[in-house]
């Protein structure tokens, strides 16, 4: 056991370390919260990962033939935590770089990773995902959206949810039923799909908080060639799956320091804050929330590494990934609730603090059901890593 | 011994549900909350005509002379219903000005509907410790000056009055304004809660003449007490209101809503949850119920009973939205779904008045230290 | 909505304290945990059962007629309540007279009434209750325990388990499979049968903490003459289920008191005991816990005293039982660990306060599995008050 | 990076592992608890003989010169098996004449197994604070004199050498006793695990020898602060072992038990306990094996690494053992069920060396108050 990094690691990190105090761009004031900077914000996002790609820190886990750096999973641990770190802007292109690229190296046609990699490397083609459905939440195979096939195109026509990006997204990895008398995990296509193709409407759906963060995608008789089929057709839920796994590989490492800046931020406020007359931190009723919060984190941030040292050695990431979902998604929101506590009747107000306190508090009911509920996690913890027999 | 509704206040009761279903369904909530005062002023007159601005006070303070149990019915219909506007902030004021003697010329029109009103009481450090007030108020002729900002003033932006509560030479000083007075600044804070109005009010030297001086010293701190725990009262059968429509549309949500061949209600993880949620209803509802009683016919045990209900309903009413959300899903998650309505009338709720910590706080100051 | 006593549960009160004062025995050196008093002791709660008789406060919520006070559940729940802050000794009748006796006169022969009504009242005869198998504990329906019908006598054979004084028990309701082609709720039959009745072996079953709470029972040939039939053959799921929410009516007021003592104990600990150098009822941490403790409890006597009320309206016990259950059970248990919390290093000693903290915090985790789990008590909250589907 | 135990750690899990497999299965644990002492001295010297009990320490101090994490293996698998015996009083007393220098003549009987020790810390207000330390050493030609009373002593009812943690002139005083010195009378009390015996230990008027005076002011304390840091990380290891037996015990009990005509381990309410068990069972290992390697490799770290830790742990441990008899029912509640050795040994560990709150007070003062 040793948690130290390995002479390499540093390498990595002390060359990343550089590279980032050259390259990193200046903050921007634009963002997607108003609309009419939007355009200019995304211009700014495409240009951080131009220069990411150019620094060969693109695809960094991808394997070197297909552009990417062959990176391990610590050396792509260590690559998030110090973009996180360095307060560097967020990356566009990580539905892109983290699921749809992968699973096209690993079940896409020469074609298709000719066509498609290199976009998604250099940040200039942003991908988005088309999975969710109304009706196909948790239940993934249950998805609606069809596409039949008339000569060489499939027609398709349906509905997704919960599609982040879609706005602004070039092209969308999306999975869609091809066969109506097949079982249901047996009928499903994936189906790499350009967002420009007519037929295609995107409505931003707003969140509880009043952002928009996700979107709405109709599909009217969209039109899409059969080369496109990722994968092979009625194979799909399989590409899902793959894609899934990839994207649970992720394991949070970025988010690691997300909440740890939050955590400081609140650490902040609770040497401001008085509570019957000193300040907050002295409070020995909130220093035992803000300690339970520490430790939370330092645990979920021992619990990813310690999953990324296993991943590394074994290369699949496993169902271990729902563990580390369940935990930062449950810890997040315990978190938001004591900030909430520790700001008192500041907590409320969408003015405070450029109104973080709010967003974080009501974004983060989002946590325990994006990506796999809580309960689903449970599921699978339960039945794929304990065995025990299926519930339903 | 009787623990129910009586039959008059069963009737209240469904008149309140009948009038909110009607006149104020989540359409009319949403229009309202986008405007600057969350006020319309028909519904407002509906409400002051059935006299539940003065439902508890005695008919001699222009009250309709019930109790404050029936006052809880009523909260309880306006949280089930998300009604926005200065009802708060005008009862307050109102049981204020009714405990420190009623004679105030500003009471009555607070109870038939011809003013809002607001109380004063936080200020910067947000604390909702009446011993923490700072706010100065300087004897002047036969009244005061008064100088200083207070903060999280519900209902504010529309009252017509209010009351501010400030520290003179011998202890509190409760004083009635009016909003147009010279040197009163209100202004708006914008926060999660967009039915029920904050805002910010500062006095620039405001003088008060005597007949705005409702009560000082103890006469002062014990009027303010005792309207502190109606007003909690009020917010707590507000959230039980929106806790039992949380409750009720996750459990019929999870009766039609399929995932998996099956109603997601079927599924043991979501039964549990909403016995859980039908669990920490009902307990709101005995704490509160009772709160409500004792607020009336045992004086001595009110304090206790309502800090009591506080914690038990200021944790349960989260929890309750919590898991209302999850029960949903992503769609419990969306602004177009009114269940954020109630989830953030929630989180405002736990916040005013004090949160489960400081009332537990309160709890253990009257049971152990006694 | 009056939360006063009437002036006839007023007088009810007073006459019951006055009598408790009169007639309450002195405090007995006996205990069970002692083999050699548990005689001394059983002899001594046979006394006061007498005597609560022979005052007329044996079954006082049974009908006039079958020589109960008629006594309405609010005046039920003010003599639990009275008892309980009077510390009187424990009622070795309680399975008779709030579970048995009920059931016989709602369902029972007049010969049956007549054989064995006076002596649950009396006290003469204990009973214990032979629901529970090995294999049937959350899923009663499932019991294995045979009873086959050879002229006038069915012959049983079987185990029971958890059962409550079966070793001083004079009779046993007992719940037995007599048609095994039926459906399972449908082959069981439920018998009145004579403890002294050869082929029935008892044997104590001791529990976590060392203590013989519980016994098993075995049935080999038992004969139990027909007319022992309480109900009709086969009927026996009914019968039980009568007796069962019999038993929830009860609604836990005689436990509001005992569970108030032990806060109250907590408190007399919290004021001795040091934290940081200063009494630990000062402490800010301990204050909260305490104060939480007490707003539970405090819920817990106004949920018990809104169902007696509604209760005594409807004269019906509804599933609203399981809620008063999940309620107490996990009220107990947290409170337990704040007692633990409190006493500190002290909580382990078997010896400290007579050993009673490592008791409580022990038994305490039997609540929640003892007459239905907190999971059957959700789930019947979520079928049968909410109305959602069966989820098995 | 590698966040796992090295192949030589694998192979002494194995090994320790199977030596209690063998060599103390539950039936032999049971008899043994139900003695006085707990102590088997077959099974005490198959420990010795592999070194456990300076595995950790310099070898020129006795030990292995293995680190803390195999320290941290073989306490787990004592956790899991339900190890009983003087384990943590002779590790404790070990490690910490080993930080006080080594020099000491107590030291090598305790790490080759000839002697069993304790540490005698707690006095009557129970505190794990050494700074509440009260019992007095008076300075006595070389030596001291010992007076007062030390409760909870883990092991000194069977230990030939009791460190006792003093308050001399200058602060703390760390003094090395033999139990059979005149004065020193050890009591034993009865406690919730038999399988790890407690004892008071009153000193009447002891007189310690120079050669008995392990430590005084700052090295004492530094001595003190890091034996704390190692047994507090047996105690965690041993829970962990525990978690992990009561987690496995658990998903099988619930894979072959049936109700409903289902194995119950098919019910998600089921199914959800036990996920939560894995969860954090194994966030414990995360955060014990990571306290284990820093108390190593990274002194600067140790103290909130281990803080987190006991936090992590004692909570998880608890949350665990309760989910665990919820999920065996009836039976994980009687005495014949193994289920019940671990429950209580998780509780008194839950309280060894301090609980989540009084951690979670040490993790406030690290990360914020610095």
């Amino acid at each position: 056991m040793d948690l130290g990094l390995t002479p390499s690691e540093q390498k990595f990190r002390d060359e990343l370390r550089t590279w980032l105090k050259a390259n990193l761009p200046p903050k921007t004031s634009h963002s997607v919260k108003n609309a009419a900077s939007a355009a200019a914000y995304h211009a700014y996002l495409k240009d951080w990962q131009r220069k990411l790609y150019d620094g060969g820190y693109a695809g960094i886990n991808w394997p070197k033939e297909f552009g990417g750096r062959g990176a391990t999973f610590i050396e792509q641990a260590i690559f998030q935590e110090e973009l996180a770190l360095a307060d560097a802007p967020e990356r566009m292109g990580t539905i892109g770089q983290g699921l749809v690229g992968p699973t096209i190296i690993t079940v896409g046609t020469e074609e298709q990773k000719k066509r498609y990699l290199p976009g998604i490397l250099s940040g200039d083609e942003v991908w988005c995902q088309g999975f969710s459905e109304p009706n196909a939440g948790s239940d993934l195979a249950s998805l609606e959206t069809k596409a039949v096939l008339e000569g060489d195109e499939f027609i398709v026509n349906g509905q997704k949810i919960w599609t982040s990006y879609a706005h602004i997204a070039d092209l969308c990895m999306l999975v869609v039923r091809t066969d109506t008398s097949a079982a249901k995990h047996k009928g499903l296509t994936c189906l790499l799909v350009d967002m420009k193709t007519p037929g295609i409407t995107v409505r931003p759906l707003k969140m509880m908080s009043g952002d928009a963060g996700f979107n709405e995608m109709f599909f009217s008789n969209v039109r899409v060639p059969a080369s496109c089929v990722l994968g092979a057709v009625n194979e799909g839920w399989h590409v899902a799956i793959t894609a899934l796994s990839n994207e649970r590989a992720n394991l949070g490492t970025g988010l690691y320091v997300m909440f740890k800046r939050n955590l400081e931020a609140v650490l902040v406020q609770a040497r401001e804050m008085k509570r019957h007359g000193k300040p907050a931190i002295e409070d020995p009723v909130l220093r035992q929330k803000l300690a339970q919060a520490h430790v939370d984190l330092e645990v979920f941030r021992l619990n990813t590494t310690r999953a990324l040292s296993q991943l590394n050695k074994t290369g699949i990431p496993g169902p271990e990934g729902s563990i580390q979902k369940l935990y930062w998604s449950e810890l997040n929101q315990r978190n938001a609730q004591i900030a909430m506590e520790v700001l008192g009747p500041y907590a409320q107000l969408t003015e405070f603090d450029s109104g973080r306190w709010i967003y974080n508090y009501l974004r983060c009911r989002g946590n325990t059901i994006e990506a796999g509920t809580s309960e689903v996690q449970r599921n699978i913890i339960a039945q794929r890593v304990l065995g025990l027999p299926r519930s339903y | 011994m009787e623990f129910d509704l009586s039959k008059p206040q069963k009737l209240l009761q469904k008149s309140a549900r009948d009038v909110f279903a009607r006149e104020c369904p989540a359409k009319r909530v949403r229009e309202l909350m986008a405007t600057d005062t969350a006020l319309d002023a028909k519904l407002w007159s509906t409400v002051a005509d059935q006299g539940w601005l003065g439902i508890h006070l005695d008919e001699s303070h222009g009250g309709l002379g019930l109790g404050t149990v029936d006052l809880a019915v009523v909260a309880e219909e306006m949280g089930r219903a998300c009604f926005p506007g200065p009802f708060l902030g005008t009862v307050w004021a109102a049981t204020l000005l009714s405990a420190a003697g009623g004679k105030s010329k500003f009471l009555e029109p607070l109870t038939t509907g011809a003013a809002k009103g607001a109380v004063a009481l936080l200020e910067a450090d947000g604390s909702w410790n009446p011993d923490h007030v700072q706010l100065k108020a300087t004897a002047a002729g036969g009244g005061y000056k008064l100088t200083g900002r207070k903060a999280f003033v519900s209902d504010a932006n529309v009252a017509d009055t209010i009351v501010c509560v400030a520290r003179g030479a011998d202890g509190l000083v409760l004083l009635a304004v009016s909003a147009k007075d010279p040197g009163v600044k209100i202004t708006p804070t914008s926060a999660l809660d967009q039915t029920r109005k904050l805002a910010d009010v500062t006095f620039e030297g405001v003088s008060v003449a005597a007949d705005g001086v409702i009560a000082t010293g103890e006469a002062a701190r014990k009027a303010l007490d005792h309207s502190l725990q109606v007003a909690t009262l009020v917010t707590a059968a507000d959230m039980l209101g929106g806790m039992q429509w949380i409750l009720a549309d996750s459990v019929e949500y999870a009766k039609t809503r399929q995932q998996f061949g099956k109603v997601i209600g079927s599924f043991q993880a979501v039964q549990h949850m909403c016995a859980d949620m039908l669990l920490w209803t009902e307990s709101s509802r005995s704490a509160i119920y009772y709160a409500a009683w004792a607020l009336g016919a045992e004086p001595a045990s009110a304090a206790s009973a309502i800090a009591n209900a506080k914690v038990y309903v200021s944790d349960a009413s989260r929890e309750v939205a919590n898991r209302g959300v999850q029960v949903h899903g992503g769609i419990g998650f969306t602004w177009e779904h009114d269940l954020q309505l109630y989830y953030k009338r929630s989180k405002a709720s736990e916040i005013l008045f004090g949160d489960a910590t400081y009332h537990r706080e309160q709890v253990a100051a009257l049971a152990f230290d006694a």
